[in-house]
């Protein structure tokens, strides 16, 4: 059976941040069934199997470990702490880190972070594409002037990562930023949202995951902090995070990974009639298309189009290694077509990656809560090159000098 | 003794503790309705295993039962939980006091009281308790652990004289007691087995006032019963004279004269 | 039968003060430094070092730590986390600031650094006492927890608080490969082992087991409270403190303070009481129990089960693992209080008897 | 039997000693002379026990001073005492429980340790050598003890009985001038208790320790001390020879009773 | 100095919600001596009994009164509590009479395991839903003294105040009454309270259910705040500081450490946080639990720990 290809699942079913991270798991494992239903990748059945982490560093470390030593090519962690780990284990084992909406923002560049692939956004896409969708309500940037924006976030390195772009862009354009750490998992807030209430900013952005999330909601109403006026991550903008507040959340804004929850998706129809309806699906039907499945199942979809892509170069209808899959990843290009044939139409927008660019694309939407489901408010926005790649680029440039790397040059990106 | 009239029947027992250390080697042994047997032997002797086997505190030990068997008045009791048998009348008096070190002298011996429900007879006994040892009466409102050895011996003794019990097992009372008190805790046994006909099992090490108040004794060696028999007859024998009164060959020796600690005992070789 | 010590007979006292004075016990344990040594890394697989044995290895050498404090003194500790992270915030503070430091000696002074900051945190340890004292350790915790988040500089400065270390070597060679990585680990574990086991078996380990079972009668005969109880906490958290720029260094290679967490710091606790408080090698017992256990049952309890034929869903495994887990604690400690250490020497001294039953 | 009582070794001034609204000690004064057997005994409560961890450093009395070889205190701690000589053992065992028979009593010669932490971690030369010498003198006092048996044994096992002769093992351990005894024969029977004299006497005998004892078995008492002291409520009520304790008729009427 | 008060009052209210929590180590340590690693286990396992029911209770019998509903529910999940302890003590504790607190708490943390296990094998680990009624929005006091007023969050405010009726109810059961005092022998010593007939395994269940119902309001509470999931279970250890100031014995003393460290935290951060960066908290609440351990190593109200030789 050496016409399978291996991948690893990390998922956490158990603990603290179960409730989000079952979601995403369903999606990503449904995901792989409908591309074995469909008939695999140009004939490769995937196999896979899941290690539960618990969003725990060290577990997950040992998941990378025991799933690697099964002929995993990709792997993808659903953590940040976890990539910050796994960051260092990877190139010598080729494997590539893909963390879709998450990891370390800086790894987009690839030239430093060779088997790095935050595709589709990092926590710097996030928070820019925050700040544009703060602006446009104010009315352009530079009505944010003197005005007041709190960041509550996750006392962890997830949490920490849009601070460099925060900070950049309230010095560009006068506004003040407030931090506000939440100890995980998030539980006890009151102290923060006094401070919300003592300072009276204009906008809070939430930086959270888990229980947090929904926490801060609620200290939100029990302090009278207007909902509308609050953006969340896209870590911070699914179902679970207001399902059990409803009401209260109404009016809560989130930015969007791409995708909201897509109900209507051909791929959401696609899994019910190949997977739900053969009584193989993953999680409870109702919870096909929420924001976190949707998001599980572009993570699958973005490694496996990795694969589809090695394959187009090193040979279709054969297993590829770690380093082919490596340099599919580098070399995506979904084109809208494309996407549209994988049932992602309407979902996301196109994405193409290269040997500078691992991320490929920088764009996300605004949605908000209405008190029973997730409705798009914005128009597509695209993080400011402007200002992302410098950042970048610095904080790429840092690390190769600490770890001695020298950046790949274009030679080095043919291979 | 009529066999109709034993309350307890220790036959062959075996005890082991921590599954591996084998520490009574088969002890039988009967008290009769309204007896005060006495159980004599030198430290390790393995009094302290079978008082606990009878009341069933081994468990807490690490150790069991697990050979022979155990009777009271007729039935089973190896299964029994402690409180169980302190329902059916039996209470011991644990070596080493463990006084509640936390709870004021009279609290303790309120808890004593726990398995009477009326509230009378528990104030009764507590009247009782404070005649017989006036000293605690005096450190009522002291906590346990802040009283001195003796006080807290006597406290061990008055709370299990609360719950009314028919038989008690004492565990050297008369340790850390002062002579008169000594002589006062072996009054009230026998003020309460012939007043209230209540049984006594005793451990212990004062042979001397043992033998005096007690109808029958065990002597035991390393785990073994080695010799039995009425009191007088004990008082009598020599070598219970010679090693456990201390007053072998006549005269008492005077502890400054004895001039070999040397010896080791005796009748299994 | 096999097992008999009859025939042995020591005519020194040096010889009788032997670390295992039964000849068995002597070859037995030769033979298990042989098969660490030398038949491990032959035969092993690159998974089995990884995330098995390096990990064992790594948490053993914590929990023989987190023994001398909590077992052998009597100080409970819910700190060791924390003093592991100081440990591993040090050492990689030593390891990239300073030019050419080598990784011993890097290691070794996060070890000196977290000793010095479990002396401060051992502190309330001469007035707080039992469980009381969990508080001062837990605040260590979640100060150190704090600390490692708020202070860039810790972190040279990286904006995440995430810290990386690579090209690891000692001594020339380089420590990449899972084998040289185990070597790495299993030497520093044995010798620091080996010299714990020598203190606790001597005059200080007498003082700090005295201070843990009676400290007013340990006063009486002349033993100082103050120097037993931190000098419990200095050795502890100085072989915390090692195993946690291990943990660091070796393991992750890169991590960040929620690697060190009150979680840490709980575990370690459990390896210590659960493998045998005040026992060298209940330490190791601990680890392996809470370590291996928990990743032996999330591969068996699959496979069992579909061995039946029953077909639990991904999320049912795990809630079965932490069941399984949970339950096999319990009986263990009713099997045995005294940990697994002690499960071994009675073991032990069956043997002896065998077979007779007593 | 000859023995030469030497010059007072430890003073007892005007203590006094209470605990909220319990006295346990009113102007209490005696005195210790080198090389005697001391009693101390009265019924239960009187006080004894207080005296000693007065002496100890465990209490610290309100009032009064203690003068060891010629030098004061109003308070020494614990540390102090045992260097300078003064062991003791405990009414109610305080063994250390966890370890064996042999580590208790090689903690009594802990004082005498000489090398460090260091030293002590690496078990080479001057440790290792040190160590073997202490455990020689263990030896001794197991033996003399008779508990070679239980060497290994957790004194938590023990027997009540063997564990209080464990306790006297490690105060003997540390080699004292002055040893306290709190009870130590209580839960004996009378042949142990004459093992116990023994030991008592010949330490008394061959080291020249002094002994305060504190016991309720007026057979022992009377038979082996020198002088008494009588407590009761925390007073003295007498001092003097056996005899003439014996004869005292407040020690009598509080304590003796007429049976003995 | 409305915002000084407000802190105040939330200071004060968090109090009473982590002292609910700490109720529960108190109840147990007192009557057995255990310190229950496993009370932040129970907390949620009761509230997801509670939550689950509350959600079936509707749709299987069809009983739609929301009262009616949640007071089936809460039954049915005390009746759980009931279960569990009843396991507890038949399968772990009478096993382990007598053994030293280190082994209790460790047979704790098995149990903690299992029931984690068992909890979201049987009721699901996603986030559920308790509603009983609670009031969400915040309303406005003194508005006329101070500009802007005084927010007071009603639900906090019910919380405390069950919080408190339930502390109350606690003392005066420990104070008064025999079994009180039979559960302080126990927990001095197992072996002595057995000699004289105290039923351990009675007293067991008992002290374990009423730590279960208490932990159930605990959980109903904070699962109405917070939504019932996984994390529950970490606000043991945000209640743990409140345990150990107030004494590890001390009913009224888990209400009074409760508010010292409510207060102290809020305070803490709200005004020398932003000096340093925030998220102090934690363990500042630690710190000051320590602070006072300094001057009163046994707690403010624990019983004093006994060392004579
Ligand atoms: N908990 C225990 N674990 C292991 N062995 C024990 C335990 N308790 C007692 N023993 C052993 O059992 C034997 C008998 O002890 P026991 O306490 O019954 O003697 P005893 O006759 O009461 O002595 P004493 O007069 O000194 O109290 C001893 O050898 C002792 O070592
Ligand atoms: N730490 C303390 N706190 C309060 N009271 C105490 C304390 N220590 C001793 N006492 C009280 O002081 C008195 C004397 O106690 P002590 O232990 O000295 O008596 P003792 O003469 O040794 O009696 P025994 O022969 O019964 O051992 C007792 O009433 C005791 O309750
Ligand atoms: C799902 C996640 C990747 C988000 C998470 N908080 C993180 O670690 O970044
Ligand atoms: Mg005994
Ligand atoms: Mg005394």
């Amino acid at each position: 059976q050496s016409k399978e290809q291996f991948i690893p699942v990390l998922s956490y079913r158990t603990g603290p941040y179960a409730p989000n991270g079952v979601p995403w798991a369903n999606g990503y494992v449904d995901y792989l069934k409908l591309v074995n239903a469909r008939g695999g990748v140009n004939g490769v059945k995937l196999s896979f199997e899941e290690c539960e982490t618990g969003y725990d560093t060290a577990r997950s470390v040992e998941c990378y470990e025991r799933l690697k030593s099964k002929g995993a090519s990709f792997v993808q962690p659903l953590s940040t702490g976890a990539t910050f780990a796994i960051t260092e284990k990877a190139p010598a084992d080729k494997i590539s880190v893909v963390t879709v909406g998450y990891g370390r923002s800086e790894s987009a560049d690839g030239s430093v972070f060779k088997w790095n692939f935050p595709i589709a956004g990092t926590y710097w896409v996030a928070a820019d594409a925050i700040m544009q969708a703060i602006a446009k309500k104010e009315g352009g940037f530079d009505k944010l002037k003197g005005k007041k924006i709190s960041l509550v976030y996750h006392d962890s390195p997830f949490g920490k990562e849009p601070i460099p772009l925060l900070q950049e862009r309230a010095a560009m354009h006068g506004f003040t930023l407030t931090l506000l750490p939440v100890t995980a998992p998030g539980v006890e807030q009151k102290a923060t949202w006094l401070q919300v209430r003592q300072n009276r900013p204009d906008y809070v952005v939430l930086w959270g995951w888990g229980i947090m999330n929904s926490t801060a909601i609620k200290e939100a109403q029990a302090t009278g902090y207007p909902r509308e006026k609050m953006y969340g991550v896209w870590w911070a903008g699914a179902e679970p995070d207001v399902k059990d507040v409803a009401e209260g959340a109404k009016g809560y804004n989130a930015v969007t990974m791409q995708h909201g929850a897509e109900p209507q998706s051909k791929l959401v129809k696609d899994v019910m009639a190949m997977v739900h309806d053969k009584g193989q699906g993953t999680g409870p039907k109702e919870e096909v298309g929420q924001v976190l499945y949707m998001r599980g199942a572009m993570s699958a979809m973005l490694g496996v189009e990795g694969i589809r892509a090695a394959q187009e170069r090193y040979g279709k209808g054969k297993v590829m290694t770690g380093e082919q899959v490596r340099w599919g990843l580098e070399n995506l290009n979904l084109t809208q077509p494309k996407l549209d044939a994988l049932g992602f139409a309407g979902v996301m927008r196109p994405i193409s990656t290269s040997c500078a660019d691992h991320m490929g694309a920088s764009w996300a939407r605004i949605h908000t809560w209405d008190g029973s489901k997730w409705q798009f408010t914005s128009d597509w926005l695209q993080a400011d090159e402007q200002i992302l790649k410098p950042l970048v680029k610095t904080t790429a440039a840092k690390y190769a000098t600490e770890k001695k790397l020298t950046p790949r040059t274009p030679a080095d990106c043919q291979s | 003794m009529e066999p109709k009239n034993i309350v307890l029947n220790v036959n062959g027992i075996e005890v082991i503790y921590n599954h591996v250390i084998l520490v009574l080697k088969g002890v039988s042994l009967q008290v009769p309705e309204g007896g005060i047997v006495a159980i004599l032997g030198g430290n390790g002797a393995g009094k302290t295993t079978t008082l606990r086997a009878v009341s069933n505190l081994l468990a807490g030990e690490r150790g069991a039962v697990t050979k022979g068997s155990i009777e009271l008045r007729g039935e089973r009791i190896e299964n029994l939980s402690p409180a169980d048998l302190v329902q059916r009348g039996v209470v011991q008096v644990m070596e080493g006091r463990h006084c509640f070190a936390h709870l004021t002298i009279e609290e303790n011996l309120l808890t004593g009281g726990y398995t009477r429900k009326s509230k009378a007879e528990v104030a009764a006994n507590l009247e009782k308790v404070y005649a017989y040892f006036p000293r605690l009466k005096t450190r009522r409102t002291s906590q346990a652990a802040y009283t001195s050895g003796g006080e807290q011996q006597m406290c061990a003794i008055g709370r299990a004289l609360m719950a009314n019990p028919s038989m008690v097992l004492l565990d050297e009372p008369s340790m850390g007691l002062a002579p008169q008190i000594v002589e006062e805790v072996f009054e009230i046994v026998k003020d309460l087995n012939t007043k209230e006909r209540v049984t006594f099992l005793l451990a212990e090490q004062n042979t001397n006032m043992a033998l005096k108040y007690a109808d029958y004794g065990y002597i035991m060696e390393s785990g073994r019963v080695v010799m039995d028999g009425a009191a007088e007859d004990l008082r009598t024998n020599e070598d219970v004279k010679e090693f456990y009164l201390g007053v072998g060959g006549g005269e008492r020796k005077s502890f400054k004269d004895v001039k070999s600690y040397k010896r080791r005992k005796r009748w299994l070789a | 039968m096999f097992y008999r010590e009859n025939g042995q007979f020591k005519t020194t006292y040096r010889a009788d003060q032997q670390i295992l004075p039964i000849a068995q016990d002597r070859r037995f344990m030769l033979a298990l430094l042989l098969v660490a040594f030398v038949a491990v890394p032959m035969g092993a697989s690159d998974y089995l070092f990884r995330a098995i044995l390096i990990p064992f290895l790594i948490f053993s050498l914590a929990a023989v730590g987190v023994n001398i404090l909590v077992g052998f003194c009597g100080q409970i500790s819910l700190g060791s986390g924390a003093f592991m992270a100081v440990g591993a915030y040090a050492a990689y503070n030593f390891f990239v600031r300073i030019e050419g430091m080598p990784l011993l000696v890097a290691l070794l002074l996060g070890g000196v650094s977290s000793m010095l900051f479990g002396m401060v945190f051992g502190l309330p340890s001469l007035r707080v006492k039992g469980l009381y004292l969990a508080v001062a350790t837990l605040a260590a915790q979640f100060f150190a927890d704090w600390m490692f988040l708020r202070v860039q500089w810790f972190t040279n400065n990286s904006p995440s608080g995430s810290v990386s270390v690579s090209n690891l070597q000692v001594f020339g060679l380089s420590l990449e490969s899972p084998v040289a990585k185990y070597l790495f680990c299993l030497s520093l574990l044995a010798v620091i082992a080996l010299l714990a086991k020598n203190l606790v078996r001597g005059a200080v380990g007498r003082e700090w087991m005295a201070i843990r079972d009676m400290d007013v009668a340990a006063a009486v005969i002349g033993i100082r409270p103050m120097y037993a109880k931190l000098s419990a906490f200095a050795v502890s958290s100085f072989i915390v403190g090692v195993a946690g720029a291990l943990w660091g260094f070796i393991y992750l290679g890169a991590w960040e303070p929620a690697a060190f967490s009150v979680d840490q710091s709980f575990k370690l606790l459990f390896m210590v009481i659960i493998g045998g408080m005040g026992s060298i090698m209940g330490s190791f017992f601990g680890a392996a129990f809470i370590v291996v256990l928990p990743i032996f049952l999330s591969q068996f309890l699959p496979a069992l089960a579909g061995s039946v034929g029953i077909n639990i869903s991904t999320a049912g495994v795990s809630h079965a693992e932490l069941m399984v887990f949970g339950g096999l604690i319990v009986w263990f400690l009713i099997v045995e209080p005294h940990g697994l250490a002690k499960l071994w020497s009675i073991g032990k001294q069956k043997l002896r008897l065998w077979p007779f039953p007593h | 039997m000859s023995k030469k009582i030497g010059d007072v070794i430890l003073d007892v001034n005007n203590i006094s000693l209470r605990f909220g609204g319990v006295k346990a000690l009113t102007d209490i004064s005696f005195n210790v002379r080198e090389h005697e057997i001391r009693a101390i005994i009265g019924p239960n409560g009187a006080g004894k026990s207080s005296m000693l961890n007065c002496i100890n450093g465990v209490y610290a009395p309100q009032d009064g001073a203690i003068t060891f070889r010629g030098q004061a205190f109003k308070y020494m701690n614990s540390h102090q005492v045992a260097t300078m000589g003064i062991g003791r053992t405990f009414q109610n065992l305080a063994l250390f429980k966890g370890m064996s028979v042999l580590d208790n009593i090689m903690s009594g010669r802990n004082l005498k340790i000489k090398s460090n932490i260091l030293l002590q971690a690496l078990r080479m030369g001057p440790a290792e050598r040190e160590e073997i010498q202490h455990r020689e003198a263990v030896e001794r006092i197991i033996d003399f003890l008779e508990i070679q048996a239980y060497r290994k044994t957790p004194v938590g096992q023990l027997p009540y009985g063997l564990q209080k002769r464990v306790d006297l093992g490690r105060a003997l351990a540390m080699e004292p001038q002055v040893l306290l005894l709190d009870e130590p024969m209580a839960g004996m029977n009378v042949e142990e208790k004459q093992d116990m004299c023994r030991f008592v006497l010949d330490v008394n005998d061959e080291f020249g320790t002094t002994v305060v004892l504190i016991e309720h078995d007026m057979g022992v008492v009377m038979d082996i001390s020198d002088r008494v002291v009588v407590l009761d409520y925390g007073k003295k009520i007498g001092d003097g020879t056996p005899d003439e304790v014996r004869n005292n008729p407040d020690v009598i009427s509080a304590y003796l009773g007429t049976s003995h | 100095m409305a915002f000084f008060l407000e802190t105040l009052l939330g200071g004060l209210m968090a109090g009473m919600l982590y002292s609910l929590v700490a109720l529960g180590f108190v109840l147990i340590f007192k009557a057995s001596g255990v310190f229950n690693f496993a009370q932040g286990a129970m907390v949620l396992f009761a509230a997801l009994a509670m939550a689950r029911f509350a959600e079936w209770i509707p749709l299987y019998l069809g009983i739609a009164n929301p009262i009616v509903a949640n007071v089936l529910a809460f039954g049915g999940a005390g009746v759980v509590m009931f279960v569990v302890a009843w396991i507890i003590e038949r399968l772990v504790l009478r096993h382990l009479v007598n053994q030293e607190g280190t082994t209790l708490l460790m047979a704790t943390l098995g149990i903690t395991y299992f029931m984690e296990g068992l909890g979201q094998t049987l009721f699901g680990s996603s986030i559920y839903k308790i509603d009983i009624g609670m009031p969400k929005d915040p309303v406005m006091i003194l508005e006329s003294t101070f500009e802007g007023g005084i927010l007071i969050n009603k639900e906090d405010l019910y919380a405390a105040l069950i919080a408190a009726a339930l502390v109350a109810l606690l003392s005066v059961f420990f104070q008064k009454t025999a079994t009180g005092r039979a559960l302080r022998a126990v927990a001095d010593d197992h072996q002595a309270a057995q000699s004289i007939g105290i039923p351990l395994n009675r007293i067991w269940v008992i002290v374990w259910c009423v730590a279960g119902v208490v932990a159930l309001v605990a959980g109903m509470i904070w699962g109405s705040k917070l939504g019932v999931q996984f994390s529950l279970t970490t606000v043991a250890l945000r209640a743990l500081p409140v345990v150990i100031l107030g004494g590890l014995t001390s009913v009224p003393g888990a209400i009074v450490g409760g508010l010292i460290i409510g207060v102290g935290e809020k305070l803490s951060e709200v005004y020398l946080g932003p000096f340093v960066g925030g998220g102090i908290e934690i363990w500042f609440a630690y710190v000051l639990a320590l602070g006072f351990l300094l001057i009163r190593p046994q707690g403010l109200f624990g019983e004093k720990i006994i060392d004579r030789v």
